[in-house]
């Protein structure tokens, strides 16, 4: 077996042990056994990076095994410069979820750690997958665990947020299925997706095909006008729970448009690039005043999430290699950025058990490092310069004023609208004077909590100061991609 | 197909008709009519019939009316069978021997399960 | 003589010859039956009398020759009481749902070589369906009369006939196994071969004897079919009175019973075709071939009547569950072992009815 | 072909003597849970089930196609996959509702036992069946003792109300059966499936009568296949028969249901698939309409998977809708194996499903109500995870087997590449989004919500060993399809030779 | 008139369209309804004799012999549910079997 699998299915069997480990009265080892698979799993995936040939655009660490015969699949698996970072983000992500809920979750303990661990492994194998099944099959599992995180432990309306969150992702999902089907009935019998990579398809058919991925993974993103689950998952699911699912999750179905719709087909892409630029804008701009007005902090990082991964999907569309490389670095630091806010909110919630905005209030006085953390990442979130929001933001934005300058132009109110209800936030949240007797009582990071924000905030700083690593390792992978959306696949 | 032969059994057939017709009328007619309640009620050794005569019954004859169907068409299939186990050879012969040892198995199921049983 | 006739009638009718002249040969048939099924009461009476050592009846006429006849008056002027619970369409259905099978099977029953109204080629197969029509006769005089006695009559009756139809039926398939054909006068001239037959016993070459059991399971059914002493529970006078005839009077009532007689006559007749050789003369002489086949049957029929009265003025009567436990768990195990034996016998090398 | 070729039926001999021999041997069983009987039983499917598996797997026929019985019986590797998925079907099933009958007085006498073994003979004549008069009469086997089997509860007033309903609408779907065959004996001239189909493709025969058939065995079919507008009777029977009749009527009869719309309209009458293919088309189209709408609306865990199997009844009707294109039967292996697999992934699927309320049934409680499975997974969490990987795999999640069954389906339809079959694939997959709610339901209850009733499970080792190998079968298939797919596609192809 | 083919085929749609009827529309007896299933075989039946005899094979016969043998079995066991039934709900009424819903 070898690192991509190992990747894989290290988090799952240790997710599948947990499940078989039973009840809660041995919490305590589950939770040792968690992190030991979680850290496990991360250490598996290093090697990912510091052993990737950053001068070539070909896949590494290949697997290719047959799997179903019948239907000529194969259990196909490799990394490029766009899903190497993914992978490792994922697991790292998932240590940060398994030390968020250390304490915070008492009950079923086994059942949550197993979720998440299976959730990571299901989710490496989505970045990594080179056959069109088994990233649909990847793709679709990720569904369960995720159902099930919110439902169990999700607040109030979780069912409801559970269920919509499913149906939506489904449906999306559903359409794509019958596209890899027909891909595959396209291809002469082939689900391989280099292979599709090169198919030529009549125009007609990859306009269908492009609204079955588009309907996929504009849910998945989530784009505007289909995001309407995103702000119920993400209040009602757990901390954890919004932490995979704002930092890694969605970007599933950003990185579908790169691995599926954008080299698969081109022709379709660049026709009907004008709507994706539109539906993006629109979330920046529009998502962006919605998220000025919430109440709920969950739920304004839940639409500042929209939009930022709006500037993903714009950056995807604008075709030059400054967007794309902007989009993707956008993308890692989106997912460390909103896991980081997120994992605030879930830090302050377990405290004062509310995440109303207006409950809070100079939050800074009681819980000094707690508060220097956060609004180092609001200030990330918000895009400042030196941290890691500003990288990929930048890079678009530069990448847009190219193409067309008012579309830069729409694209950088992102600045400034995210500037307002972050910082806006921070200022209610964390400042002022103390508001009531909640955060007169509150205690200041422990140190796991300590520990855990530390790991994200040098995770924001590295990639603020220092982005080559990661636009160096992508280089290649994205003129490939761009080379592949210029030429036409009609014939 | 030959039906002529089977002109006088349809005649016959009327015939029995007939002669369960035609006494009655005779009796209709010459026999006297003097009807009175008392007289037309159902007999019931003297007393006044108090509810109706078609009541529950016991579910065994239920059950002898089913068996009878059921043994009753197997003696239909016997039937050719029987005619032609001259022609048919020892496979036709072992064959029935077959269905008749599966009726076999379903009537001890039945004698063993007390369907035969009437007290 | 009988040429001209036919010539003459057809020249006359044409088309409707046919029916008229079968019309004719069935009077012909009827009327000394329905003299027979008199008389078998009056014999009946006679027979019982003696064997309990008195005279029976022999007031009306020389001996008591004319008893039936005046019975018969007396019924046509009897009043035919219709019951106000009753359903008046089935309730006068009911005896000529009776009468007409018993009647109308004579109908393929062969007197001689060629003497039968129909020779048809199903004839055993017809006697099979039209005597299983007898059990509607019951059961609808049950459910017409509306009345508690009728209804448990016919449900027992009913219970009890097509019970011992199985074994009966059983019975019919052996016979037809030994005879190869469905055709009454194939199966009494089968009779009239074999090692016995060629020694000139031509009796012992009859069905009984090798269908022994077979024989006895048929005729002991036969008196359970026609509900007759010692199955005669489903109208034991003790009981419930008269079973589902209760509700009836006059000719009505005479009708069921009319079936009755002629139902023994039936039962015996099939009898003595079946096994004992039909109008086949017992023995190979010149005397008793002189005799005419009619004869011969009406001689085995009134043989085989007598026995049933015989038994009625020997054996007591049965217990319902004891008539349902011989119809279920011994006529049907012996008829169907006899018929596997009877199979494998013809199979092997011992076969005697090639 | 003129002669008996006994080999080709010695599983259904063996089934015959030894079912028999069950029949009365139970008569002399005192034991209260009829042990021996049970035993002898699984012992009788098991060396079944194995004969049919070393059929397929090329033991004693080669793996070739034989007829029998003067070629009224067939035995080709299509049947023998069917008939080992049927035996184990009806294996499976037992285990689970000894418990279960022995609670609800179902196991005063072994007929449990026996007529469920009756009606898998029925089942398997039926799935052999090359002659109308064959496949008539294991359909009757088969559903005559489902009948009674319905009925066996015989104090239960809904047991014995489905088993009305279910015989008059069974009865009344053979007699649309028959009727269409004798039309089509009429046609055709001939009884004999083969021979059938020699006189479709001569084409010297009454086309009006011929159709005439075809419409009246399809829907006859459909009756027996539970497809709308012919499921009146799938709800009320699904609900109201006792669990372990309900699993019986669910498993191995659909398996069959399937055998003879192959052998009857694929191997009969591929000439005709124009027609028939619409047919079948709107059937299946209806089915998922009224089954996933239907379903939704179900508080009955039973009734909700009674809808729930029309519509995946429907799903797999689809796959049998594209074998021949254009003319062409270029696609006819890959949708009828699609449909085969499908049907065969469905049944495993439920036998667990079913199984699983049989289980959590106990003395005087039926855990038929969705909220009966309120907080299973506090209760139980392997029951519950084994419970959602049903559900998950009913509404073709992956890594659960029912997705691949979907995606064979789909692939099949696409690969057509006709509009009318893209779209129709597209209509199917949202209307399974659909399906996805109402299972997705079941996994709510059992994980969301706290248990209301926290009495411990009570289950026989075995039935708690074979409901987890039925489960991690289902993920298992899930994870790793291919073998089962190879299987179904290789029986397709060596029956038909395609 | 000479008796066709079509004769009995129309004979036998007819009886054939009687017993559907009887199953649907008779909301009263469930013993008209075992009865129209009869009904229903005796039309197959019809239709196949038909067939059989202008076709010259016996094998449709040969069918209905079967098809008369499974009439049997199936009355008899609709009589067993029938009488179970009747013995829950005292009654045969179709319309008034309503404890399942569909």
């Amino acid at each position: 077996m070898s690192l991509l699998s190992l990747a894989i299915w290290t988090p799952i069997l240790f997710g599948v042990i947990l499940l078989t480990l039973g009840r809660d009265e041995h919490a305590t080892p589950v939770r040792w056994i968690a992190l030991a698979g979680a850290v496990l799993s991360f250490l598996i995936t290093v090697p990912l990076i510091t052993g990737f040939d950053t001068s070539t655009s070909a896949m590494q660490f290949v697997e290719y095994v047959k799997w179903i015969d019948r239907f000529n699949v194969h259990y196909h698996l490799g990394v490029d410069g766009l899903s190497v970072w993914f992978v490792l983000l994922t697991a790292f992500i998932t240590i940060v979820v398994v030390i968020s809920a250390w304490e915070v979750i008492t009950e079923r303990v086994n059942q949550y750690m197993g979720a998440f661990l299976i959730l990571s492994g299901l989710m490496i194998g989505v970045f990594s997958a080179l056959d069109g099944l088994l990233f649909y099959v990847f793709f679709e599992a990720t569904l369960i665990p995720m159902y099930i995180i919110i439902g169990i432990w999700g607040g109030p309306r979780r069912v409801y947020a559970a269920f919509k969150f499913f149906l939506y992702t489904l449906l999306g999902s559903l359409l794509m299925l019958v596209a890899l089907a027909y891909l595959y009935f396209k291809s002469g019998g082939s689900f391989d997706i280099l292979t599709w990579h090169q198919l030529p398809l009549p125009l007609d058919a990859q306009m269908l095909l492009f609204g079955a991925f588009f309907l996929a993974f504009a849910v998945k993103v989530p784009m505007w006008p289909v995001h309407t689950w995103l702000p119920d998952a993400h209040v009602e699911a757990p901390t954890g729970g919004s932490v995979v699912l704002a930092a890694i999750m969605l970007k599933l179905g950003a990185y579908g448009f790169l691995r599926f719709s954008l080299p698969i087909l081109p022709d379709a892409a660049r026709e009907l690039d004008w709507l994706i630029i539109t539906l993006s804008l629109i979330a920046v701009v529009y998502i962006g005043l919605v998220a000025l007005v919430q109440q709920d902090m969950k739920k304004l990082v839940a639409y500042s999430s929209i939009a930022h991964m709006g500037f993903v999907t714009l950056g995807f569309f604008l075709f030059n290699e400054l967007a794309v490389s902007g989009a993707i670095v956008q993308m890692i630091a989106h997912g460390f950025v909103s896991g980081a806010m997120f994992l605030c909110i879930g830090v302050l919630y377990d405290r004062v058990h509310s995440r109303e905005i207006a409950d809070y209030g100079g939050v800074v006085n009681t819980m000094p490092k707690f508060a220097a953390f956060a609004v180092l990442f609001a200030m990330a979130n918000a895009g400042l310069p030196g941290t890691a929001g500003f990288v990929g933001e930048w890079m678009v934005i530069l990448g847009a004023v190219k193409v067309n300058f008012w579309i830069g132009m729409a694209a950088a109110t992102t600045l400034i609208f995210g500037a307002a209800y972050t910082l806006w936030m921070v200022k209610r949240v964390y400042f002022g004077e103390v508001a009531n007797d909640n955060v007169r009582t509150l205690e200041d990071l422990n140190r796991r909590e300590f520990f855990m924000l530390a790991l994200l905030a040098l995770a924001v700083l590295w990639m603020g100061l220092y982005p080559k690593p990661f636009t160096d390792v992508m280089h290649h992978s994205v003129v490939d991609l761009l080379k592949h959306v210029a030429m036409s696949k009609l014939n | 197909m030959i039906l002529d032969q089977y002109l006088p059994v349809i005649l016959f057939i009327l015939v029995g008709v007939a002669m369960g017709v035609a006494p009655q009328v005779l009796g209709f007619v010459l026999g006297p009519r003097r009807p009175d309640p008392e007289k037309n009620s159902p007999y019931e050794c003297g007393f006044e019939a108090f509810e109706d005569a078609r009541m529950k019954f016991d579910v065994r004859y239920y059950l002898v009316a089913i068996l009878f169907i059921l043994f009753d068409l197997e003696i239909a299939f016997l039937f050719p069978w029987a005619v032609a186990l001259r022609e048919i050879g020892p496979v036709g012969f072992w064959a029935m021997m077959v269905f008749l040892g599966i009726l076999v198995v379903g009537f001890i199921y039945e004698w063993k399960k007390g369907a035969l049983d009437w007290e | 003589m009988l040429e001209t006739f036919t010539q003459f009638g057809q020249a006359q009718l044409g088309g409707a010859w046919p029916v008229v002249w079968n019309l004719i040969k069935i009077v012909a048939l009827v009327l000394p039956l329905m003299i027979c099924v008199a008389y078998l009461t009056l014999w009946e009476r006679k027979a019982i009398g003696w064997t309990q050592i008195r005279p029976g009846p022999n007031r009306v006429g020389p001996a008591g020759l004319l008893q039936p006849i005046a019975d018969a008056v007396k019924l046509i002027f009897k009043e035919i009481i219709s019951p106000t619970a009753a359903n008046k369409g089935l309730f006068y259905l009911a005896p000529i749902m009776t009468i007409m099978p018993a009647l109308a099977a004579w109908a393929v029953i062969p007197f001689g070589p060629d003497v039968a109204l129909a020779n048809i080629n199903a004839g055993l197969l017809f006697l099979m369906a039209i005597t299983s029509l007898e059990v509607y006769g019951v059961i609808i005089a049950g459910w017409a009369s509306n009345s508690k006695y009728a209804f448990l009559g016919a449900m027992r009756a009913s219970a009890q006939m097509v019970s011992y139809e199985i074994a009966m039926g059983f019975a019919f398939v052996v016979v037809l196994m030994v005879t190869g054909s469905l055709n009454m006068t194939a199966i009494v001239t089968s009779q009239d071969q074999g090692y016995f037959a060629e020694m000139g016993l031509n009796f012992l070459s009859w069905n009984w004897l090798p269908l022994l059991p077979i024989c006895v399971v048929y005729f002991i059914s036969g008196l359970a079919e026609t509900n007759r002493h010692p199955f005669d529970v489903v109208e034991g006078e003790s009981e419930i009175v008269a079973g589902h005839m209760i509700e009836y009077s006059g000719m009505s009532f005479a009708m069921f019973f009319l079936a009755e007689y002629a139902n023994m006559i039936l039962i015996s007749a099939l009898a003595a075709l079946m096994f004992f050789g039909g109008w086949l003369p017992p023995v190979d002489s010149a005397l008793f071939n002189w005799i005419p086949g009619w004869l011969w049957l009406g001689l085995k029929t009134f043989v085989l009547v007598t026995i049933f009265l015989w038994v009625r003025a020997t054996f007591p009567r049965f217990r319902y569950d004891q008539i349902m436990r011989l119809g279920w768990k011994i006529f049907i195990p012996v008829t169907l072992v006899w018929l596997v034996v009877v199979g494998l016998w013809i199979q092997s090398p011992w076969n005697i009815w090639n | 072909m003129n002669t008996m070729n006994w080999i080709a039926i010695y599983p259904e001999v063996v089934l015959l003597v030894l079912a028999c021999a069950i029949l009365v041997i139970d008569l002399f069983v005192t034991h209260p849970m009829r042990t021996l009987t049970y035993v002898l039983t699984l012992a009788t499917l098991a060396v079944v089930a194995a004969m049919q598996m070393a059929y397929f797997m090329g033991y004693y026929v080669g793996g070739e196609t034989v007829r029998a019985m003067q070629g009224m019986f067939v035995n080709d590797p299509l049947g023998n996959l069917l008939k080992f998925f049927a035996t184990l079907s009806v294996f499976v099933t037992l285990v689970y509702a000894r418990l279960y009958a022995s609670q609800r007085d179902m196991l005063r006498g072994g007929e449990l036992f026996t007529l469920s073994l009756f009606s898998l003979l029925g089942v398997l004549v039926m799935i052999s069946g090359s002659n109308f008069l064959v496949i008539y009469l294991g359909l009757e086997l088969m559903s005559l003792s489902l009948y009674a089997l319905v009925a066996l509860r015989r104090d239960d007033l809904v047991a014995t109300e489905a088993a009305m309903k279910y015989f008059v609408l069974g009865a009344l779907a053979s007699g649309f059966l028959l009727y269409g065959l004798s039309m089509m004996y009429g046609a055709t001239g001939s009884l004999d499936i083969n021979e059938v189909f020699r006189a479709i493709a001569s084409g010297e025969i009454n086309q009006q009568v011929l159709v005439f058939g075809v419409v009246f065995v399809v829907a006859g079919l459909a009756f027996k296949l539970g497809a709308a507008p012919f499921h009146m009777w799938v709800p009320d029977v699904y609900q109201g028969a006792p669990t372990a009749a309900t699993l019986l009527i669910a498993g191995a009869p659909k398996l069959a249901a399937f055998a003879i719309t192959i052998r009857l309209l694929v191997e009969g009458m591929l000439s005709l698939a124009v027609d028939w293919q619409q047919m079948l088309m709107v059937l299946s189209v209806a089915s998922l309409v009224v089954g996933n709408l239907a379903a939704i609306a179900q508080t009955n865990l039973k009734r909700m998977l009674a809808y729930s199997t029309i519509a995946q009844m429907g799903f797999m009707l689809l796959g049998l809708t594209s074998g021949v294109v254009n003319g062409n039967t270029l696609s006819a292996a890959n949708s009828y194996s699609s449909a085969l697999f499908y049907v065969v992934t469905y049944v495993v699927t439920t036998l667990g499903s079913f199984g699983l309320i049989m289980l959590l049934s106990r003395q005087g409680f039926e855990a038929e109500e969705i909220s009966d499975l309120k907080g299973l997974n506090q209760r139980s969490p392997w029951y519950a995870a084994v419970m959602a990987i049903f559900m998950f795999s009913l509404a073709g999640i992956p890594p659960t087997v029912g997705f691949y069954a979907k995606l064979a389906v789909l692939q099949a339809l696409v690969s057509t590449n006709v509009g009318l079959y893209i779209w129709l694939a597209v209509f199917a997959v949202l209307l399974s989004l659909v399906g996805a709610f109402y299972y997705l339901r079941v996994v709510k209850v059992m994980y969301f919500d706290e248990a209301e009733d926290r009495s411990p499970i009570v289950a026989s080792t075995e039935a708690r060993a074979v409901l987890s190998a039925n489960g991690l079968a289902v993920l298992v298939l899930g994870i790793l399809p291919g073998g089962l797919m190879a299987l179904c596609a290789q029986a397709i192809v060596r029956a038909f030779s395609i | 008139m000479s008796i066709t083919l079509g004769h009995y085929l129309t004979l036998g749609a007819i009886l054939f369209a009687m017993s559907v009827i009887g199953i649907f529309m008779n909301r009263r007896n469930l013993i008209v309804l075992l009865m129209a299933i009869e009904l229903m075989l005796l039309a197959v039946n019809l239709n196949f004799v038909a067939f059989s005899h202008y076709l010259g094979d016996l094998a449709g016969q040969v069918f209905v012999f079967f098809i008369l043998t499974v009439a049997a079995a199936e009355s008899a066991i609709g009589l067993a549910i029938l009488v179970v039934l009747f013995r829950n709900r005292s009654t045969i009424n179709v319309d008034e079997l309503d404890a399942l819903k569909g």
